[in-house]
């Protein structure tokens, strides 16, 4: 009886393009896999680099079509998971922040072991972020989370001979799982709360009502708030970011900068939306207490660095604070500025980490405002492009990032939120102190403080890499320039939910 | 109260007591050794748990995977390492241990407050289930078709670990450090 | 005729970018004779418009002509104007005259100094700089003519630029007479809001609708220029500081033409100071404690060309006094005929100046008949005429300044009396003065320097110009005889005519004791200087305040001054440094040090990481059950 | 007046400056493509001059939509006032890069492309009809600057720069808040479909960006150290030109979209203007270095301007525009000789000055003409306008035009002292014999500028009559330059 | 029912509390299993609440999820001890500020 039951399980309809960006890259890792296990030693770099690579592109091409072809919403897997142009564009941004990675990757580690594994996590992290975005249930959303945490976790480690790298992914693993466990108690709440499974939507059909302030899941609600926020390294769960991103190896840093911060704003304000709009006060509050927060605590905490990569995961901290601005609006225009703040904040933290890490790897320790003196003039290209991300961060024109505030700030002032436009200003005359920093190491220091590069000469060019940085400027300018096509993309995106 | 429901109210009460006691135990235990027998323990009484709620086929997972797979991989490598003792509650409290105190059982207050005022609504009431519940026919069909998704992620999230496990726990030809963070 | 006045107005500015531009272009002497043909240019042009003017009958005699609009805002329209008319005629002619006459004698004056075309270029800027003044058809070119006077006289008087003495009285010049520009800028503003207009006629034609109030205060401020200018007190200290400059300029600029504009300025605007006859009056009486505090000053002076310059001061007090009193015409008259012989004095001074290798102070000169003759002579001629002895020109004008105060009323009597102690004080300073230079022993410094003066007692170009106006001092007076003749008076009449008219007894009377009173001064000096037989009275209060100038630097000093420089340090030092630069310092260092707070926290211990992650759940978890 | 004159005015200088950084051009071509560049823009403008009607309202206009969903757009154009402010900034670009040629600078390639930057977001922000664009290049203009002080400027320059940027950053992020919000309230961040904004906040927003970057009292906390260690050819656009974005954006934007709070903060802002009238030309009097003087007179001028401004009639608009005209010109003439002296004495301590005019006389001619009509004297340019202004501000109160010709005898006291320090009295020690007279490319820089400044002298109806349509600048304000 | 919810609260406090205070990162590990577990009880006790199997696939997934934490966990702590690095999270601040 019981064989007869299994063979009559009607088992779902999969809608394979739907899955597809989750999957390319998943499938460009397991042939890389296989590839770094069997070929041999010296050809393992470049055939994963480039199996994964292609995986990448692909993964761009597929979320494109996805995004193409999806104007309506619709469920994936018995609404495991949403496939919609949220999802799509999320991928879309993280699938090129992973191919820029690659690119910065290229000469990280040309003669370490694992180095195949390397871009295999690379590629399982993004196809867990790409699966995450679209995860539409309590319980895939958990595993998605989980699924690129965990590379993550082994990635920030996988420079086992230093002990910065190891303590670094060990201290991502165990704030991690416990942020991890902590969203996962909050989703038992909810799920106890509202007793109607584990679909965003359902939640949303019964949180509403008498349940609209129910205490459990409030309390539940803030467990999410608080898992969430931990990944997108807002205050006051910020506190892992700083120490991972500078142990980690830079091109997984610079990764988990741009990738990271996609997956966990759009979750979050998926999952905001679509599951407690009853609770709107309570989260908008919350998200803008939270948002002040990372404001105020990273833009402080830079202003003391000298490590050039924990400025910038300061500033990193404060940039989570300024896309959960628009989160905190709640409404349709905050959509549209957070999916579009994404992409040239996340192309300019890339550029900037895969500045740092040529430098890095220029002079063989670790870079800091003091030993990236004179860069500007040695290497006009890669200090240039440093010059111009830190400006861009900044928010000053012609940057992305300067229409990103402005989008932001746009649906604060929307929602009423003035004060909050407020705080965003004060924050950026704060941070402008510690990125102009990096522009004085850069240009403006006295010849007798220039650190040239070590004996040797100047490296080999890393075409790939300046590559990656060249794309980098180029979309953190052309997103100056093409607002419209940008935001035309972010509105059918953020149309997936329901403001 | 008949007999059935106060031997299954003595279950109840002494797998709650070990699991929370087995639970303390795990933190305050100096040698990790201790602890992850605890956790044993812990883990068990949590069987005995499910068991009482209908969850048959997630309890007999606890004791096969749990129990039995993952904690015998924490006492290899306990053993691997010795078992260095570390006092947690060695000399006076420090005002990190008093904050973390204080945060867990503010947190612990708020939950069951949370849940003490639902509970004067429907949770005391519970939902009739058959037989089947909980049982592998009932999970292995969600598993196959509401969650198909999930069980599959759930394969590539352990697959994920292990890849990441060979990549820590192999040696390393060079250990010279090659730069600093 | 506006062509010729255009001529007349631009030749010397002409003259003065040519220069300029050329740079080492031109020679020297070139410079003089170019910047000399410019001014006579001037003076040809303005005989020109003179004469056309004479061919019209006398209620034609005003005409506006305008090159373009020079400033437009909106209701406010101030053109390039020029209203030539009698007055600006009379006022084109002496400036261009004496003006051409005075660049002509620098010529040999300046043969030889340093940076000679710079000289030329500047007294170029300064002929065109008076004659817009004079020339200008509304308020606004009036007050352009008049900061520009001011920045000639600044540029001449600093011309030897190396001096510290000589910059630090340019300065003080300019800035004082920045003053004056100040007042008369914020009377314009008043004068136009309440008539709308900036124009003379236009601001004529409606001052009588004006309350007293607004034409007080317009009246006042324009009359602050006309004081400072004019070296009037209470701004009067500049002028003898003034000195430090070369001698024709003393001669053009401070006698003859530029500080008589505040006079002009007087018989200009006579219709508005007529509404305000309090200011008017208090004009008359500013002149006339003017001329005796200058004239007491220089009883004790020692630089020989400060003491013409207080008389110069104490002249142009006489003027006020006469345009004061609505005498215009007769200020006006003396006017002229003191540029003719005080340009004289000084040109003669500077003969003598010239003959001592610089020197200024008397002291160091004595007995000079013998060397400078003719120079002698021609100081003779101006200080009889400066002390009004008939028949000379001095005589007849300020002669009819007097008699018209005696016309004018009781407080006309006062001040009637005030300017006849002046008239004796001023035969008692003049003649002390060219007692000691040409009487007496030779110094000892004089025996040394100077020159042998057998073959002449100086070049051409200077002898022939103090010849000329040693002339002129001598007949300019005849142009008006009082009582008898007046061709000056009707040809002012129709611009300014007079309110007061001296009857015949009057004039007598007046001549009588005025000519009397100076005699008495000059007998006097010649007690004291030459025949030594009356010895100068020693009260030593009386004369410290004197040689003090009663104390008016001091005081400008101790109000003015030093204020401005103490509150100028303590703003620095009590505002910019602490607050402005301070509050930024401050903020960025407790911004930065919030931050290097902020990261203490930042431990780098994990166990702490979660616990403020615990903590935030916490709150979160709290605050969000207590406001559900 | 064509549409594309207006963006090739902006973009031919940027354009130029990406191929400066991008291509590799031999070391002394940069200088040379920098200055032909920039004189092409004044021909540029001088071209379309002729064709701009005075009469009329916007004109050069170009419109492209930007973002749509906010309504931005690229929308430029130029009115009267704006046409002689782009004017200023092209001549005075011109003379500051022709000057930096001249007297060379490491990197050029870098440095010209920078000044090249500079001068198309100046000239963008004079022609920009939206808030997003204007604040895009009132924000664009920092980072040339901050560059160009840091990496070029004198010994303190690192303090100069950072205090400079942030400073005014801080202020323009206000502003950047008060655009959004009455952007959003608008519906449109377009200046000329806007309408007028009633909040008090907003407007304050607005006006202590501009205040700030201007700069006014008690905003200058950047003013002495920038302009005394900044190169003296940025010295000189930075106060010739770059202050004078703070008061056009008080006209364009603050007292043109808020004329209730205009009205209502008139008081306070004059007095504001006044204090800093008056504080800067006490300030200047003291300042030990030829450019601490003209740094504190800026400041001082500026608050004149912003006198003119708040007027609030015809004169004192008129008066405004002609005077940010005037003493753009003059403060980059004045910033340039400052250079000149500097190059030759090494310093620009009156101590260790003096006696310079002996010997040079075009250092003193020019030195002498400028500082002349910077003081006003009356009949130059510089009179002219603040004769306006002060007439203008008479008519809200007669103490305003007082304190204002106070202010004047000041800036008599302090521009004589500089002129007298610097070029009389006896010789200081700093000068030698090899510090020659100004050369033939310095003049060949410096005489356009001095003789702009003669000639509107003697026609300043040239800026005062043309710098609002019709010459009705009361109206054409309270139409919102529609 | 209540009970079991609160036992599950109280489990995931323990093991708050043990990551909060203890220094050996295998003892870490051990709390974070704890707090998983207490968050499959409450999993498991909403299940049986709602009769909602639920719960429990998303208990089992969690538990594989747990595995694999501890994998990356212990080959971490291995790869640490291999390095001859202290297993005490306190002296583990090469990275702060």
């Amino acid at each position: 009886m019981i064989l007869g039951a299994l063979i009559s399980i009607p088992t779902p309809e999969v809608d394979w393009v739907g899955l597809s960006p989750p999957l390319v890259p998943l499938g460009a890792a397991g042939l890389a896999l296989l590839g770094s296990v069997f070929a041999p030693q010296g050809a393992r770099r470049a055939l994963a680099a480039v199996v994964i690579a292609l995986g990448f592109v692909a993964m761009l091409g597929f979320s494109a079509y996805v995004y193409w072809k999806s104007p309506d919403a619709q469920g994936l897997v018995a609404d495991a998971a949403r496939r919609d142009r949220l999802a799509a564009l999320a991928q879309l941004i993280i699938a090129g922040a992973a191919l820029l990675t690659v690119g910065i990757a290229w000469s990280d580690r040309p003669k370490q072991e694992h180095v195949g594994e390397y871009y295999v996590l690379l590629a399982t992290a993004a196809s867990g972020m790409a699966f995450m975005v679209s995860a539409s249930n309590l319980m895939t959303l958990f595993l998605g989370l989980e699924w690129f945490s965990l590379s993550l976790y082994v990635l920030c480690a996988i420079d086992i001979e230093l002990p910065t790298s190891l303590e670094s992914g060990l201290k991502y693993l165990i704030v991690g799982s416990f942020g991890s466990a902590v969203l996962l108690f909050g989703f038992a709440l909810v799920f106890g709360a509202t007793g109607g499974g584990l679909q965003l939507a359902d939640i949303a059909e019964r949180a509403g009502g008498d349940l609209k302030s129910d205490p459990m899941l409030l309390v539940g609600l803030a467990m999410i708030l608080t898992g969430l926020g931990f990944k997108s390294s807002a205050a006051p769960f910020h506190m892992w970011t700083p120490d991972v991103y500078q142990g980690s190896p830079t091109p997984v840093t610079a990764f988990m900068s741009a990738a990271t911060k996609v997956v966990a704003l759009v979750v979050t304000l998926r999952v905001l939306v679509t599951a407690f709009p009853a609770q709107e006060d309570f989260w908008t509050a919350a998200i803008a207490a939270i948002a002040v927060a990372s404001l105020a605590i990273g833009n402080l905490g830079a202003l003391v660095q000298r490590n050039v990569k924990r400025l910038l995961a300061y500033s990193s901290i404060s940039h989570a604070g300024f896309m959960l601005i628009p989160i905190a609006a709640a409404n349709s225009l905050g959509g549209r500025a957070l999916l579009y703040y994404l992409i040239p904040y996340g192309a300019a933290s890339l550029g900037a980490f895969a500045v740092v890490a040529a430098r890095e790897r220029e002079l063989g320790a670790p870079v800091t405002l003091d030993n990236l003196a004179g860069m500007g003039w040695e290497r006009p290209f890669l200090g240039f492009s440093l010059a111009l991300f830190a400006f861009a961060f900044i928010g000053l024109p012609p940057g992305g990032l300067f229409l990103g505030k402005v989008y932001a700030f746009s649906a604060a002032v929307d929602r009423g939120w003035t004060w909050l436009v407020i705080v965003g200003v004060v924050a950026t005359a704060v941070s402008v102190y510690y990125y102009l920093a990096i522009i004085r190491s850069l240009y403006m220091r006295a010849e007798a403080e220039l650190q040239l590069a070590p004996a040797g000469g100047s490296p080999p060019r890393d075409i790939a890499l300046s590559a990656s940085v060249g794309a980098s400027l180029a979309v953190v300018f052309a997103s100056f320039v093409f607002v419209q096509p940008l935001i035309d993309l972010a509105e059918k995106a953020a149309g997936s939910l329901a403001f | 109260m008949d007999v059935g429901n106060f031997l299954v109210w003595v279950i109840w009460v002494v797998a709650a007591f070990t699991c929370l006691g087995s639970g303390l135990a795990v933190v305050s235990f100096s040698n990790p050794f201790y602890s992850a027998l605890a956790l044993i323990g812990n883990l068990a009484s949590l069987a005995v748990l499910y068991l009482l709620l209908s969850a048959e086929f997630v309890a007999a997972a606890q004791v096969l995977v749990y129990a039995g797979a993952v904690m015998v991989m924490f006492l290899f490598v306990i053993a691997y390492l010795g078992g260095r003792a570390d006092a947690p509650w060695a000399g006076g409290p420090t005002w990190a241990q008093i904050a973390a105190i204080s945060a867990a059982g503010a947190l612990l207050v708020e939950v069951v407050v949370a849940v003490g005022l639902k509970a004067g609504g429907r949770l005391s009431k519970e939902a009739g289930v058959d037989a089947f519940f909980g049982g592998p026919h009932e999970i292995g069909e969600l598993f196959l078709t509401d969650h198909l998704l999930a069980f599959e992620i759930t394969s590539i999230v352990l697959l994920v670990a292990a890849v990441g496990g060979v990549i820590l726990g192999a040696h390393s030809r060079r250990l010279e450090p090659r730069l600093d963070r | 005729m506006s062509a010729a006045a255009w001529v007349c107005l631009l030749s010397p500015l002409a003259a003065a970018l040519a220069i300029t531009l050329a740079g080492n272009g031109i020679s020297r002497r070139a410079a003089g004779y170019l910047a000399t043909f410019s001014t006579f240019v001037s003076f040809v042009a303005s005989c020109v418009v003179f004469f056309a003017m004479l061919g019209e009958h006398a209620e034609e005699r005003v005409h506006v002509t305008t090159l373009w609009a020079w400033l437009k805002a909106g209701d406010f329209h101030a053109g390039l104007t020029l209203q030539i008319d009698p007055l600006s005629v009379f006022m084109m002619l002496v400036v261009s005259g004496v003006g051409s006459l005075i660049v002509g004698y620098s010529i040999g004056y300046m043969d030889g100094a340093d940076e000679e075309r710079r000289y030329f270029a500047y007294m170029a800027i300064f002929v065109f700089s008076m004659l817009l003044l004079v020339q200008s058809g509304n308020l606004v070119l009036l007050l352009s003519g008049w900061g520009l006077v001011g920045l000639a006289s600044y540029l001449l008087i600093g011309f030897d630029q190396h001096r510290p003495a000589a910059i630090a009285a340019a300065k003080k010049a300019f800035i004082m007479n920045a003053l004056g520009d100040a007042t008369m800028a914020l009377a314009i503003f008043l004068l136009f809001w309440r008539t709308g207009v900036v124009d003379y006629l236009g601001v004529f034609d409606q001052v009588d609708g004006l309350s007293q109030t607004v034409v007080t205060l317009a009246a006042l401020g324009l009359l602050g220029g006309a004081v400072a200018k004019s070296a009037q007190i209470p701004l009067q200290t500049w002028l003898p500081d003034a000195m430090e400059g070369p001698t024709p300029v003393s001669a053009l600029i401070h006698a003859a033409t530029m500080v008589v504009a505040g006079v002009y300025l007087l018989v200009r605007l006579h219709p508005v100071y007529e509404a305000a006859v309090h200011v008017q009056q208090l004009a008359a009486g500013l002149g006339a404690l003017t001329l005796l505090v200058a004239g007491l000053i220089a009883l004790v002076q020692t630089d020989i060309k400060r003491v013409i310059a207080y008389s110069t001061m104490s002249q142009i007090g006489y003027m006020f006094l006469g345009a004061g009193i609505a005498a215009y015409g007769n200020a006006m008259f003396h006017l002229m005929t003191h540029a003719f012989f005080k340009a004289l004095l000084f040109l003669a001074a500077g003969i003598v100046i010239h003959a001592l290798a610089g020197e200024q102070d008397m002291r160091n000169m004595g007995g000079l008949r013998d060397a400078l003759p003719r120079t002698y002579y021609a100081m003779l001629i101006g200080g009889l005429a400066l002390a009004g002895i008939f028949p000379l020109s001095g005589f007849w004008s300020k002669d009819s300044i007097l008699a018209s105060a005696l016309a004018a009323g009781t407080y006309g009597r006062t001040l009637f009396v005030v300017g006849l102690i002046g008239a004796f004080l001023t035969g008692l300073y003049t003649f002390r003065m060219l007692f000691i230079v040409f009487y007496g022993e030779r110094s000892a410094y004089a025996r040394e320097h100077l020159h042998d003066t057998s073959h002449g007692e100086g070049p051409f170009s200077m002898t022939s110009t103090v010849a000329a106006l040693a002339f002129l001092s001598v007949v300019g007076g005849w142009i008006q005889l009082a009582g008898i003749w007046h061709p000056l008076s009707d040809w002012l009449h129709v611009v300014a005519p007079p309110k007061v008219e001296p009857s015949a007894l009057q004039d007598w009377v007046t001549s009588v004791i005025a000519v009397s009173l100076g005699l008495g001064g000059i007998w006097l000096a010649w007690l004291i200087y030459v025949k030594r037989t009356v010895a100068v009275p020693r009260v030593a209060w009386a004369q410290r305040t004197l040689e003090h100038k009663f104390y008016f630097d001091e005081l400008y000093d101790l109000a003015f001054n030093r204020p401005a420089v103490w509150i100028s340090r303590t703003l620095y030092r009590g505002v910019e440094r602490p607050l402005v630069s301070g509050s930024i310092a401050a903020t960025a260092t407790s911004v930065r040090e919030v931050g290097r707070t902020t990261t203490v926290i930042q431990s780098g211990y994990l166990r702490s990481y979660a616990l403020a992650l615990m903590t935030g759940l916490a709150v979160l978890a709290v605050l969000f059950v207590a406001f559900r | 007046m064509s549409g594309w004159v207006t963006t090739a005015l902006i973009f031919l200088p940027l354009a130029t400056a990406l191929l400066l950084w991008a291509l590799p051009w031999p070391r002394l071509w940069a200088g040379s493509v920098a200055t032909l560049v920039a004189l092409v823009e004044v021909g540029l403008w001088i071209a379309s001059l002729p064709r701009f009607d005075f009469d009329a309202g916007l004109q050069g206009e170009q419109r492209q939509s930007w973002f749509s969903d906010l309504n931005a757009s690229y929308h430029v154009g130029f009115f009267g006032f704006s046409v002689w402010l782009a004017g200023l900034t092209v001549v005075a670009s011109a003379a500051a890069i022709a000057y930096a040629w001249w007297a060379g600078r490491d990197r050029p390639r870098a440095y010209f492309g920078l000044m090249l930057f500079l001068e198309g977001a100046v000239v963008g922000l004079f022609a920009a009809q939206d808030l997003i664009l204007f604040y895009a290049f009132f924000e664009a203009m920092l980072i040339p600057l901050y560059v160009l002080i840091g990496v070029w400027g004198g010994p303190g320059r690192m303090r100069a720069t950072l205090t400079f940027v942030i400073y005014t950053m801080a202020g323009s992020l206000l502003m950047l808040a008060a655009i959004i919000v009455f952007g959003l309230h608008e519906n449109t961040f377009d200046l000329i479909d806007s309408g007028t904004g009633d909040s008090a906040w907003v407007f304050l927003g607005f006006v202590i960006a501009f205040a700030v970057k201007a700069p006014l009292f008690p905003f200058h906390g950047w003013l002495p150290d920038a302009y005394r260690e900044a190169p003296p050819e940025v010295s000189a656009l930075l106060s010739g030109v770059i202050s004078k974005a703070g008061a056009y954006g008080l006209l364009r934007i603050a007292i043109t979209k808020f004329p209730e709070s205009a009205d209502d903060f008139r008081v306070p802002l004059l007095v504001l203007a006044a204090v800093g009238l008056v504080y800067g030309s006490l300030l200047a009097f003291q300042a030990p270095d030829v450019r601490g003087v003209i740094a504190y007179s800026s400041l001082a001028q500026l608050g004149l301007i912003t006198l003119g401004l708040f007027a609030g009639n015809d004169q004192g608009y008129d008066g405004a525009v002609l005077q940010m005209a005037v003493h753009g010109l003059l403060s980059t003439t004045l910033f340039l000789l400052a250079g000149g002296i500097e190059r030759r004495t090494s310093t620009g301590e009156f101590a260790l000055l003096g006696g310079m005019a002996r010997g040079r006389p075009a250092l003193a001619t020019l030195l002498m003409t400028t500082g002349i009509v910077a003081l006003a004297v009356p009949g130059s340019a510089a009179f002219a306008g603040e004769f306006l202004i002060l007439l203008g501000v008479f008519d809200q109160g007669w103490v305003w035009a007082a304190i204002g010709a106070g202010a004047i005898v000041l800036a008599a006291m302090y521009m004589l002292r500089l002129i007298s320090a610097v070029l009389h009295q006896e010789r200081g020690p700093a000068v030698t014999d090899a510090a020659l007279d100004l050369r033939p490319a310095e003049l060949g820089i410096l005489v356009p500028l001095v003789a702009c400044v003669l000639a509107l002298s003697a026609w300043p109806a040239a800026i005062s009559e043309r710098a609002f349509a019709g010459d009705d600048a009361t109206g054409a304000v309270e139409a919102q330059f529609r | 029912m209540t009970w079991y919810v609160v036992i599950a609260a109280l489990l995931f406090t323990i093991g708050a509390l043990g990551v909060l205070i203890r220094r050996s990162p295998l003892i870490i590990l051990l709390s974070l299993e704890i707090m998983l577990n207490g968050s499959n009880l409450a999993l498991i006790a909403f299940a049986r609440h709602q009769g909602d199997a639920t719960g429990q696939v998303f208990a089992l997934a969690v538990m594989a999820v747990a595995a694999a934490e501890v994998v990356v966990g212990l080959g971490l702590i291995v790869a640490m001890a291999r390095r001859h690095l202290e297993l005490d999270v306190d002296r583990m601040t090469s990275l702060r500020g």
